[in-house]
């Protein structure tokens, strides 16, 4: 068995034919050719059908509050670098009730892979808008259709300054595997944004819309030149798919904490000196 | 009440009182006891503000009302003070900026004294604090030296000319004042200079640096800040990750986080704040992941008035967060006790991997005072992080209640934590007894942090009749009322853990004819606690809520009514 | 215990259960009384599902939880039911779908029923749902007709194919069940008709709309989500504007924006979500900005189980919000209650200028009952707010404490609402005066809010000398119980609003010589507050905290070995 | 007197020399110029020095909670869309605290101008960084300087869809004062960031260095042309100065509520029909 598969009885609790099955699938493949141990490999993540993911894959979790993947991710990579940190979410959770952290926490760079299962509606909830709902899409409660304008959270994460930008599609196991393990293996913050069809709540962004809705960048595009990368995130009308944007050298949130600059020791593992702190006392 | 000397520093914000009054206190406890308070406004210039210094031959941590010597830094300060004012006080400013009816009318005494054109003298604007420094040192004829090295060592960094100015002005506030003809009714003390000067904020996060903390993510909050700022000072000599969150949520949730992943962390914010992190409190109770809270009371609701001060939140910390869980609460009155039991907080919430709450507030924390210096123990620094075995179960079901917490990456197990309710490998259940057997196990451990319980300290005869019951910052001026109050009859329990409480407590109530709540807010909060949990009823109770803290005269007066 | 029959239908979330359900209620409402109530899992397909219906000649309004009729829907529900099944059960499934042994076991009957294979027959697994209902409806002797007037109306706008194979489909199952020999031991009843069939979440919005409220704010979170689900439906027709705000801080916000209009604005949430909301209840304590929040209970802490029932959310919602301020908490247990309580609560909030809680759970929203329908009174919607003059002061004090409120853009006065304290005119202010003024004042709406109290009632006998005490979703099991039970000493007080209690309550626990509190929590959060607003002693609890209602059965058995 | 100036002797909580005196001129004859009655006038505002504003303005005014002044002003909005909503603040309350409501606000297009005053900084608490803080900033929690990268909320708000997008500078008065007019008169969400120096806390972002690192756009710069905002906006080497971005034409919140489709009467005026009720009762 891959060493990041569970047992073959785990009752996962998706719907059948649900784009978040072909997502774990992509996810767990990822894992497996990085040459990374389950027990170092921590995910964090909020709550949603998406976010039940971690529930589904052999490694550590910490599966918090609606919203809140992102802070507890940030915190577990910096108080142990040494871990590969993954949070995962809903667009609901990640965008809409996070959605302050998603800002801040791109601004913070950590050293972590953002993968956000974007099915343009709350699935859990039972299909009300998301943030990156489209407009007119009628649900329990915009009755009278969406109005909103749709969030962009591509084109949000490169306008401050995200290294990796990408957007994949579940219906594409392949690419959504590669996407995600180079996000994994990205120094800095990175974003994947995946589009998948949530067959039960939303009728109107099916996996042919999707499909029909969304290309490949082309095997020559420079993902190194943020120009290329913003003129493919604004793109509404056909989205772009693959890794848009991905610079490296910027330093990550770990690296740039006086903490780390001596020593690489997690802090985790480091003691606190008594007769230090008895020296306060004596001051 | 004891022999003191109260002295009211009163300006506006920016004008450098408080450099003033740090100079003086230092100053002043290498011979008397002293305690100093402020009285500030919201506000970064401007407006009202004041210091109290109060010495006295004894130990003193309480805040006194009348005014011995009032210096007067402007002139719309005056109107403020007026009902502080007795025959015994003496006003010092410029002429205008004391109204001369209410200085008639309290038969105060008036004397000029204009610091800015001393200061003028002296070379400008910026030396008025420390001839006013000067002045009252020589006033008390506190050692001239010992004052100059101060002044030296703080101006190290600005050099010898800013030096040798503030000397200058230093002398200049000096020899005037040594002319002064103080009288007060105590002499120098000789035990106080082992003392260590502190004030709340500091004795906190001294206390969480000898608990091991090594995390801290706050958003910025008065008057929690503090600490934060504190532990951000101290963070390159203690290697502390110290990280503004981006709001309160995030900061607790980072928290979490951080002790998830082994680290012990620290979230510092006042009430408003802390209304935020309620739902990450519950976070903590659901995934037993330990996290410790500072949380630094003002008056509310709302925004209330921020710089302030009140005892109004403990509800919402005993209350805190939705579904039922335990927790702990701290509330340290004296500095000692910030340090100790912020010190335990970590050690607690670690070894019972529960929430635990540190409350203070804004009195309590930005007064200064002393303490005794003492030597920090380490056992608190005892991690109870496990290395995981490969079939490891985060919430195993044990005899002893607690299932051993590890961390992701020490050991060959998995670290699975669940904010749904789940079984004993961290997966989420919708079994019916197994979501009974992880609430009960959850809830049970109250009785484990009750055999842990922080002592309430009695203070006072052994054999009284009357028993006044505080907790955290009301601890000065309750210690001082009870020890100088004539009758022998009157003792203060201090409570320092306000929740959960030990039944053994009841026993200093039985002897009681009459107990005595006293806090600072307007329903009593402690005193329905004390009921709740222990069955006690409360007399009387003596409440405040207009933003000040007690005064040892207000206590005096607001005690006989209810003694008598 | 009511003379009762209890059909259950056990499949997995996505069967259309709910379907079935809605069909069979109505139907059965003709000339039965019928209470529905069911236990879903936190997923969107698949798991464990099942609805319960339970039909008698009398008003029942409880779960019961032994099964007579079980209908298996697949061959992975039984597992769970196990403890359900009696003798006297019967179970409808394909061969497989239960277990031989332990229906062996339980001496239960087991009946092959294939509705897939009827189904088939029928012309597709779309129908399975409409066999079933005619099948049940058989067994029950309904009308036909008036059956397939509801399956004609529901299938409306799919067609007329639609409707005529639905209707075919439920003639198969009815001529299949009428044969059924089904034993009861009660009648068809008459009066039931004239009933409404509801939920708790639409008694809730209902009285919301009935309160005027016309703006609707919040974040989805079960099981709140219900009641913003049905007020969208709604607007369009009753012109309430809706909105889904970014998160739960935002909803509040919100709300207290609109009231501030001068709108009647309502946030429905959950515990979890509720948490998030405080800082904002306490912004409409200060401002004294009325808001409606309703917060429906699930278990906690954290996501606990989120489809799932409890009371553990009284405490968060008593005690909401940094610093001190009045309230009030409603909590309907039955649905005209739910009505009446959540159109008063728009009254109160905008007439007292408070903040108000309609506090229900799980269990109570999504249950379908039945209750008399009753002409709603339009006094509720009186309006309290005034027009302004020039000089109007949004805190004018006055003798009977509640200032004026006006709205921005009705009157020639300016609104100024402050989350600092403030003065009269809504000014910042840092008086210690004003500040001791405008506390009290608030807190004094406490004396107000009580002479507004909404009754408890008593339901048994009026000589009892055992007392039960209950609040919120117990209504209905509790007052089976004191009306079926045989000692005739027993009586049921539900209380409707639990804060804050008046204390003519007393009254009816001084005549009991036992009193015994029953709530749906770990640790009698309500028994607490008895006992510190009202001092009374709860003599026994009665908890549960599985995530499960009380059944009539288990109310019968605990109170049994208490009583005795 | 003009209408929305109050007494002369109002003691006004800023320290001397603070740029948030000059934004207080520049609003106020803002107001002035336009043709409002100042109890038709509602200010929202957070917690913060600059959040004080509405305390010294003859108008209407909901002083909240730091970071929920946009969430309050909107629904002041909805709820009476005769008002003019002005919700104003810091760039720690607006960006930080309230960051959520800031990017969903945005996507709303409520009908109100939102002011922020960005000095940087945190003023009201002494000092820390805000969201804008430049890098490398040192302040008492950031000992070792701001290492996130500063956010841009020009850019985020042109991105997610807002209509009008302006940056100021307190030391111009004329200009200020015009841009704020020109966003209360904009129909939607219009954003107006204003550069101003905290003289007490940010030693690094001085007047002159506001004034060195921000210019205006030319007066044939066409701001109607989202491509030339895109590239202003994106520069943080020299900042541009005025309206960068203005487009007529979306539709506004309120004016998507169904609500207010057939009837343009506030719903605060309108009254509930309890007969219309009592069907539902019957239903
Ligand atoms: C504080 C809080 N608010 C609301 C909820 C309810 N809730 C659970 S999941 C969810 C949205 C799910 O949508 P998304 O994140 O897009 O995930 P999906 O189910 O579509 O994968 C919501 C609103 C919650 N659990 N906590
Ligand atoms: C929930 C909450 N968190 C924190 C605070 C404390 N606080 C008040 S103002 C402020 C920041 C002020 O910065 P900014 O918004 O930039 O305004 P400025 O003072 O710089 O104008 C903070 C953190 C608060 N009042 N409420
Ligand atoms: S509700 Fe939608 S997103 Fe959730 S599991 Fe079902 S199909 Fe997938
Ligand atoms: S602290 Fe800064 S922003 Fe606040 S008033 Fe002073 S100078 Fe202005
Ligand atoms: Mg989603
Ligand atoms: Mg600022």
């Amino acid at each position: 068995m891959k060493k990041f598969e569970l047992d073959a009885k785990t009752d996962i609790a998706w719907c059948p034919g649900c784009g978040n099955f072909n997502i774990r699938t992509a996810l767990i493949s990822a894992l497996q050719e990085l040459n990374i141990e389950p027990t170092n490999v921590v995910f964090s993540s909020g709550i949603g059908q998406a976010a039940k993911m971690p529930q589904y894959i052999n490694a550590n979790y910490f599966n918090g509050l609606h919203g809140r993947g992102l802070p507890v991710a940030v915190a577990i990579k910096a108080s142990n670098p040494s871990l590969t940190v993954i949070a995962e979410g809903g667009d609901g959770d990640m965008y809409g009730e996070g959605g302050n952290h998603f800002i801040h926490n791109v601004r913070r760079n950590p050293d972590i892979a953002h993968i956000v299962h974007n099915n343009m509606v709350y699935g859990l909830t039972k299909g009300q808008a998301s943030p990156t709902s489209q407009k007119d899409f009628v649900t329990p409660v915009q009755i009278n259709g969406v109005t909103n304008e749709p969030f962009n959270p591509l084109a949000v994460a490169l306008l401050l300054g995200a290294t990796f930008v990408a957007r994949a599609f579940s219906g594409d196991l392949e690419q959504t595997k590669n996407i995600i393990k180079q996000a994994i293996l990205h120094k800095g913050y990175s974003l994947v944004d995946i589009f998948h069809p949530c067959v039960t709540f939303n009728k109107l962004n099916t996996f042919s819309w999707y499909k029909n809705h969304s290309y490949y960048v082309d095997e020559d595009y420079d993902a190194s030149e943020i120009k290329n990368a913003m003129e493919k995130v604004v793109n509404t009308d056909m989205y772009a798919l693959g890794i848009l944007y991905q610079k490296e050298g910027k330093s990550s949130f770990e690296e740039q904490l006086n903490i780390y600059k001596q020593d690489e020791t997690p802090i985790v593992f480091r003691k606190r000196d008594i007769g230090k702190v008895n020296n306060l006392m004596k001051d | 009440m004891k022999n003191s000397l109260t002295i009211v520093l009163s300006g506006e914000a920016g004008q450098g009182l408080q450099t003033t009054e740090e100079f003086l206190v230092e100053a002043i406890a290498q011979s008397y006891y002293v305690f100093s308070t402020k009285d500030v406004m919201s506000r970064v210039r401007g407006g009202n503000n004041t210091v109290q210094i109060r010495l006295s031959d004894q130990f003193v941590y309480a805040y006194q009302h009348t005014i011995d010597m009032l210096f007067l830094l402007n002139d719309h300060s005056f109107s403020r003070l007026t009902n502080r004012i007795t025959d015994k006080t003496i006003i010092f400013g410029e002429e205008g900026f004391a109204d001369p009816l209410v200085i008639n009318e309290k038969r105060a005494t008036f004397k000029s004294f204009n610091l800015k054109e001393l200061s003028k003298e002296a070379g400008g604007a910026l030396l008025a604090n420390t001839i006013l420094f000067g002045f009252i040192a020589g006033m008390l004829e506190l050692d001239e030296d010992s004052c100059k090295k101060q002044i030296m060592k703080r101006f190290l960094k600005r050099g010898e000319k800013v030096i040798n100015d503030n000397q200058t002005a230093f002398d200049m506030g000096y020899k005037r004042g040594v002319k002064y003809p103080l009288q007060k009714e105590f002499m120098k003390s000789s035990d106080t200079s082992t003392y260590k000067i502190s004030d709340g904020t500091t004795a906190v996060g001294l206390g969480a640096i000898a608990g091991g903390c090594n995390f801290v993510a706050s958003y910025p909050m008065s008057p929690g800040t503090g600490v934060l700022t504190y532990l951000a000072r101290k963070s390159n000599a203690f290697e502390i990750l110290v990280e503004q969150a981006e709001d309160e949520i995030a900061a607790l949730n980072m928290v979490i986080g951080a002790w998830y992943a082994g680290a012990r962390g620290l979230a510092t914010t006042s009430g408003g704040g802390f209304a935020l992190m309620e739902e990450a409190v519950s976070l903590s109770g659901i995934t037993e992941t330990p996290c410790v809270v500072h949380v630094a009371q003002r008056p509310g609701p709302g925004t209330g008035l921020p710089t302030r001060t009140e005892q109004a939140d403990l509800n919402l910390v005993v209350y805190a967060g939705h579904g039922e869980f335990p927790r702990i609460v701290f509330a340290p009155g004296k500095l000692e006790d910030a340090v100790k039991l912020s010190q335990k907080a970590f050690y607690l919430a670690d070894k019972y991997q529960v929430p635990v709450f540190i409350l203070t507030d804004q009195f309590f924390l930005e007064s200064l005072g002393q303490m005794e210096r003492f030597e920090l123990d380490d056992q608190y620094l005892e991690s109870f992080i496990t290395k995981t075995e490969e079939e490891y179960k985060r919430y195993l079901l044990t005899k002893e209640i607690l299932s051993p917490r590890g961390i992701p990456g020490y050991g060959n197990g998995l670290v699975k934590v669940d904010s749904d309710e789940h079984d004993e490998s961290g997966g989420i259940t919708e079994d019916f007894n197994v979501r009974v057997q992880m609430n009960e196990k959850r809830l049970m451990k109250r009785e484990l942090l009750l055999e842990e319980y922080s002592d309430a300290e009695l203070i006072g005869p052994s054999d009284y009749r009357y028993l006044i019951v505080g907790w955290g910052s009301t601890y000065g001026v309750l210690k001082e009322f009870v020890e100088t109050n004539e009758n022998n009859d009157v003792a203060f329990l201090y409570v320092k853990q306000v929740f959960p409480l030990h039944k053994n407590l009841t026993t200093y109530f039985d002897q009681a004819q009459k107990v005595i709540a006293i806090e600072n807010n307007a329903t009593g909060q402690f005193a329905n606690l004390l009921k709740l949990e222990l069955d006690i009823k409360v007399d009387d109770k003596i409440l405040k809520y207009n933003g000040e803290p007690f005064s040892i005269e207000e206590v005096e007066k607001r005690l006989k009514e209810v003694l008598s």
